[in-house]
């Protein structure tokens, strides 16, 4: 597993009589972009929830950098680099951009119990949290509130934070949901050079981005991975032809 | 900038109410009414112990209906440590003798200490819990420790316990009046300067995003269970010291300090001046220290105009008395 | 000279028809008009006012405050009226917690405190002072009279009940003081608690021969009303608090018969109770309770003491006060060591004067009672 | 001990979570639909008692009493979600406490005002006075016995409303989607304020019906507010069935923690200090009890949107 970043093994959810996860299997490779993907409902969101930590799995495990992280929760995982944003978008609403990307920086940094020292005036802060807004083209609205940034903006600052955090593997899910073409692409451009400073598991229903980005997709259909392999392996696929693709087409 | 003006207009009331509740002693003796250095001694330790509770509930968003557990605690250690410094009588003897204390300084530490120790296990417990649960929990955590006081007769149980002659401070003359209000004034002011410092502090910055938005707290990588239970503690001490501060203002402490009444006022005195502002706090409780001592001499049926003014406040005021005369609250 | 003889036979006069004083007196009252307990802090302040009205005396000024019985507040309130108000003496508090917030900080500034109902042991025995004349009794009073009656009425096996605080505990350690049989059961009920059907099972399930209770307030109320719809038949019996005027009302019939202790009752025969009584009425249309009388009797304390002396002359005043030279409404009425009464207490019974319920006295359990603490006070 | 005692106990405690179960089941249900903490419930409940007490004592029946409390419950109770509650829908939990906070103090001084600082007199009527025999030996009043199955009726009585009425199922779906009912073309605001005063007339039912047992005096809903919060809580916000199970766990634990938590504690200490000792740990009991539950079960025993 040395050449793996993430790997699920065999994830299995049930809420009631609803297989939500039924046995799911992924590796996240360095330097790859690994989009899921799948019809509404197929359980992606939920999946992502276990391998960040917010939702506890019945069984299966996942490793992370070759640690097991099974039993941490959320924020213990994030502190170990598992970078993540949100379907929808999940900030502090009242805080600046800025403060917010501050907010990952402090962490990174390791203490969040200091009492004293206003964070405003403290450079070890502000500049790296600036540095990522440039970064994500934010920088000219880094006073705003969080609550008044537009939809795209806020999809940017969650990347913005995850960068911050200095993430060793992204989970994004639906980064390019509700933004605009220009935004799209923009995105997909900052996406692919990305993968190089870490890996990505990407949720994604735009497909013209999934296949322009994707090094690898798996399908999820019903909680389980109906077929995983490069992007002409899955464009090939009878079975994703017919249980996805064909519902799309 | 409309924040910007906002701001500089809270600042300036902030000093405003500062200096008023600062000057109203000396007006009193120039009118020679020293009651109302009384009122405003009781309305800096209530402001205190609000500002305690605006820790948790303020920057975090734990709404603690059971701070009163805290503020009893606190006039319980006065009132403890008093009793048996003035008997002379040994509290306990092992490890090593201890015959209470009457002096301030012991006994704030000690309100603050023992505080602490209580708010861990009851936090620790109650933030496994959110919203309405919250609000509840720390309800029933404080009825149990107002049962047990009611009950426990060692130390006067429903009766209370009177301490007999005002603790003292190292180089103040505690039993004046303007002196024990100088003093209170004095400890509200450095608690008033640790809220800032805190507010804009890494752990506070930390805290009020917890409030926000609790999932991007944890999806940073901070877990929100430890700085909500810290500040808990941190609201605990401070909800304490005011508690010793008021058994010595009254010379006595019972249990309705711990009831839920009390729990209740000290929520209602954020509200009523501001949740989350600085000053919050000591506008609530300067307000709410006047309607009852203003209302009380007008009519037997003052509580119900008291109902009326709140209700007017929390329906038309939004934001509290200092979100009334300065705005929006601040973003940052 | 002229003008000191003048004063004086102005003073004579005054005195000669029942209204003499030496120097206005301003006093302070604190009593519970709001919440749950107002009725008995009403009837306190009613009785007052009334023994100040009928006295016709001008110079007696009274500012009154609800303390909501919070012990908090009622410190407050002693606070203002102390400081700002400038009274010269306080009275009015109900509750023993209430009491022992505000008295011991009244008297160390140097005013008079006079109780006209809460009574705690502490304030009788090691904490009593000079300038704090409870005119109503010591907590234990009662209890123990309803100790001393259930040896009389041949009672065995008692069933005793109170909430579990101070007073409670104090109360049935009062019963315990002068009862002399074994107990069916001892049990300690939550304070404020408003149902007491496991109690009434265990009451019938403990074969007792009879029952006593202390439970103030509402809590009485609810418990003599389960009780006589639960169809136990044995005897109750209780201070006269939970069966005085204020809550005979909400009780109901189910109280008539049941034999209760105090210091008063509307039917003693003398003239000051039935001016008292008959007064009370006229004014406020309603019988008088027990906290009426005591207030009624605190008040013509206070009328008799200011006769004689100023209240600026403390010594003076305080002795005044001590010969209680008034006329009580209990008959006779004196003060112990401790300053706290020395005083017949009866045996009443509920019984039904057409529809209004109240009490009757069938028996005398103690002549010139004291309380058990007088020892302990060293004035 | 005897058999038939520990019967009448459980029974007993069985009548004090029925009736816990009439308050809980109004506050949990406008919590569930509504989102709103109503500390004022136990207002509405004292409301009840008082209309019961001063209908029956102006008519010498309690049965119009009993129906003027259900009136005179639901009608405060609309009036004040018309003037107030509805203000605080989108409000925080903390603006919704301090208003219903001051609701109290307005419903308590304005209570006092109207009648007076004495207790008001409410008797059970003739018809329920009297005990039955219980097989075992022991006896048990009617009236506690028409309590529980008053209980009874109303929890089967809510089931059928909210699982077979119209009503019930917008009050359903009002506690899963409030958008969606609104797009449903209900009118949601008049819903709200039938659910308000529907969990009032409960209240007021409670209210009436324990009057008749207890004290009719101002501040009498404050304890019972207390207690049915811990049960709402116990059985997890929202959830009438929840609301059941608490109410009747919170009666049993409390009425047997009083009656055995005692002769437990005098078997190690002797009587006296055993009574006191006992009492004050029963007194303490039920909020025990609650802190464990939600130690383990942080949402309650039937979390209503788990």
């Amino acid at each position: 597993m040395a050449d793996t970043v993430l790997s699920i093994r065999d994830l299995k959810k049930t809420f009631g009589a609803l297989k939500a996860t039924d046995g799911v299997s992924i590796d996240l490779r360095p330097g790859e972009i690994h989009a899921l993907i799948g019809p509404n409902g197929a359980g992606k969101t939920t999946l992502i929830h276990q391998i960040s930590g917010s939702i506890k799995p019945d069984s299966g495990s996942v490793h992370f950098l070759g640690e097991d992280v099974s039993r941490l929760g959320v924020a213990a995982r994030a502190r170990r680099g598992l970078g993540r944003s949100f379907q929808i978008s999940s900030l502090a609403p009242e805080f600046s951009a800025l403060r917010n990307v501050m907010l990952a920086v402090q962490s990174r940094q390791g203490s969040s119990f200091r009492f004293f020292g206003p964070v405003m005036a403290d450079k070890s802060l502000t500049e790296p949290a600036m540095a990522m807004l440039e970064r994500t083209g934010l920088a000219a609205r880094a006073q705003v509130p969080a609550a008044a940034l537009s939809h795209g903006e806020r999809r940017q600052l969650e990347i913005a934070i995850a960068l911050a955090l200095g993430s060793k593997a992204f989970l994004f899910d639906e980064p390019m949901a509700g933004m605009g073409p220009e935004g799209s692409k923009a995105l997909t451009a900052f996406l692919d050079t990305l993968r190089h400073e870490a890996p990505i598991l990407l949720v994604e229903h735009d497909m013209d981005a999934v296949f322009a980005l994707a090094d690898r997709i798996s399908v999820l259909v019903y909680g389980r991975i109906i077929a995983s392999g490069t992007v002409d392996e899955i464009r090939n696929d009878p079975e994703v032809r017919r249980a996805y693709l064909g519902e799309a087409s | 900038m409309r924040d910007g003006q906002a701001m500089s207009r809270e600042t300036l009331i902030n000093i405003l109410l500062a200096a008023a509740l600062l000057a109203l002693p000396f007006v009193a003796i120039a009118m020679e009414e020293p009651f109302y250095i009384t009122l405003a001694t009781r309305m800096a330790i209530l402001a205190l112990a609000a500002v305690g509770l605006n820790i948790a509930l303020g920057l975090g968003g734990l709404i603690s209906f059971g701070h009163a557990a805290f503020f009893g605690i606190g006039g319980y250690v006065a009132g403890i440590f008093a009793s048996h410094a003035f008997n002379m009588e040994p509290m306990f003897s092992a490890p090593f003798e201890f015959s209470g204390s009457d002096q301030m300084p012991v006994i704030w530490l000690a309100a603050m200490l023992v505080s602490v120790f209580v708010a861990i296990p009851i936090g620790a417990i109650s933030l496994r819990t959110s919203g309405v649960y919250f609000i509840m929990i720390t309800l029933a955590f404080a009825q149990m420790i107002y049962y047990f006081a009611i009950s426990w007769p060692a130390y006067g149980g429903e009766d209370g316990l009177s301490i007999i002659t005002r603790n003292g401070f190292p180089g103040v003359n505690t039993a004046n009046p303007l002196s024990f209000f100088l003093l209170c004034y004095g400890v509200l002011a450095v608690a008033l300067l640790m809220f800032w410092l805190i507010q804009n502090s890494r752990f506070g910055a930390a805290l009020q995003a917890g409030r926000q938005n609790e999932q991007r707290l944890a999806a940073v990588g901070i877990a929100p269970f430890r700085i909500r239970l810290v500040a808990f503690a941190i609201s605990a001490a401070i909800t304490g010291l005011a508690g010793a501060l008021f058994a010595d203002l009254n010379r006595f402490v019972s249990p309705s300090m711990l009831s839920w009444h009390m729990s209740g006022e000290l929520i209602v005195l954020i509200i009523l001046g501001g949740t989350a502002r600085l000053f919050g706090p000591v506008a609530g409780a300067v307000l709410f220290v006047l309607f009852e001592f203003a209302l009380g001499g007008i009519t037997e049926h003052w509580q119900f105009f008291l109902g009326l003014i709140l209700l007017g406040v929390v329906l038309f005021a939004r934001g509290g008395l200092i979100g009334l005369v300065a705005g929006k609250a601040r973003h940052g | 000279m002229k003008k000191i003889l003048a004063a004086s036979i102005l003073a004579l006069s005054m005195a000669t028809s029942g209204m003499a004083y030496a120097d206005p007196l301003k006093i302070g009252m604190i009593t519970t008009l709001s919440g749950g307990g107002a009725g008995l802090g009403v009837d306190a302040r009613d009785g007052f006012m009334l023994a100040l009205k009928q006295s016709g005396v001008k110079d007696i000024e009274v500012v009154t405050e609800d303390d909501a019985q919070k012990p908090e507040l009622a410190v407050q309130i002693a606070d203002k009226m102390i400081q700002s108000d400038k009274v010269d003496l306080l009275t009015g508090i109900i509750w023993s917690n209430l009491a022992m917030a505000v008295v011991p900080n009244a008297v160390a500034q140097g005013k008079f405190y006079l109780s006209v109902n809460a009574g705690p042991s502490a304030l009788a025995g090691a904490k009593c002072d000079k300038n704090y004349f409870n005119v109503a009794y010591q907590n234990d009073n009662f209890h123990e009279a309803m100790g001393n009656y259930a040896n009389t009425a041949g009672y065995k096996k008692v069933f005793i009940l109170a909430p579990n605080y101070p007073a409670g505990t104090d109360s049935l350690n009062g019963f315990k003081r002068f009862y002399k049989g074994e107990l069916a059961g001892e049990v300690y009920t939550k304070l404020g608690q408003t149902d007491y059907a496991a109690e009434i099972a265990q009451i019938r399930d403990s074969g007792a021969d009879s029952v006593f209770f202390f439970l103030p307030g509402g809590m009485g109320i609810a418990f003599m009303k389960q009780y006589a719809q639960s169809g136990v038949e044995t005897p109750v019996m209780g201070p006269g608090f939970s069966f005085d005027q204020d809550v005979l009302g909400a009780i109901g019939d189910a109280a008539v018969g049941v034999k209760n202790s105090a210091s008063w009752s509307k039917d003693l025969d003398n003239a000051a109770n039935k001016k008292f009584v008959e007064g009370f009425q006229a004014e406020y249309k309603r019988l008088p309770s027990i906290y009426a009388a005591q207030a009624y009797d605190t008040a013509n304390l206070i009328i008799s003491a200011s006769a004689k002396a100023s209240v600026k002359d403390a010594d003076a005043f305080r002795a005044a006060l001590k010969e209680a030279k008034f006329d009580s409404v209990r008959g006779k009425f004196k003060f112990n060591s401790n300053n706290h009464p020395i005083q017949d207490i009866y045996v009443r019974e509920v019984v039904k004067e057409g529809d209004v319920l109240t009490n009757k006295i069938v028996a005398t359990s103690f002549t010139d009672h004291e309380d058990a603490y007088a020892k302990d006070c060293k004035m | 001990m005897s058999t038939a005692l520990l019967i009448e106990q459980i029974l007993n405690g069985l009548q004090f979570g029925v009736m816990l179960f009439l308050m809980a089941a109004g506050l949990t249900l406008i919590f569930g639909v509504m989102g709103l903490i109503n500390l004022a419930h136990g207002s509405l409940y004292m409301i009840g008692a008082f209309a019961c007490a001063a209908v029956a004592a102006a008519t010498g029946s309690f049965w119009l009493g009993l129906v003027a409390s259900l009136a005179a419950a639901a009608a405060a109770g609309a009036l004040v979600e018309l003037v107030v509650i509805r203000r605080l829908y989108d409000r925080d939990h903390l603006d919704q406490v301090l208003a219903t906070f001051a609701l109290i103090l307005i419903f308590s001084e304005g209570t006092r005002w109207l009648f007076g600082s004495f207790p008001l007199y409410l008797d059970i009527p003739s018809a329920l006075s009297g005990a039955v025999q219980l097989p075992g030996g022991g006896r048990y009043p009617l009236y506690r016995l028409t309590i529980i199955g008053v209980g009874i009726a109303v929890a089967v009585g809510l089931y059928l409303l909210i699982s077979k009425t119209r009503l019930g199922m917008r009050i359903r779906a009002g506690e899963s989607d409030r958008e969606m009912i609104a797009a449903l073309g209900v009118d949601i605001r008049t819903l709200y304020t039938v659910v308000f005063a529907l969990g009032a007339a409960l209240a007021g039912l409670a209210g009436a019906l324990v009057g008749a047992l207890q004290s009719v005096q101002v501040g009498m809903g404050e304890p019972v507010l207390i207690l049915a919060f811990v049960v709402i809580v116990i059985g997890g916000i929202g959830s009438i069935k929840g609301a059941l199970v608490g109410a009747i766990l919170v009666g049993l634990v409390d009425t047997l923690g009083r009656f055995l938590l005692p002769k437990l504690f005098a078997a190690f200490m002797g009587p006296a200090q055993g009574a006191t000792a006992g009492a004050a740990i029963a007194s303490m009991l039920i909020y025990i009890v609650m802190a464990l539950i939600l130690a383990f079960r942080p949402k309650g025993l039937f979390a209503a949107n788990a």
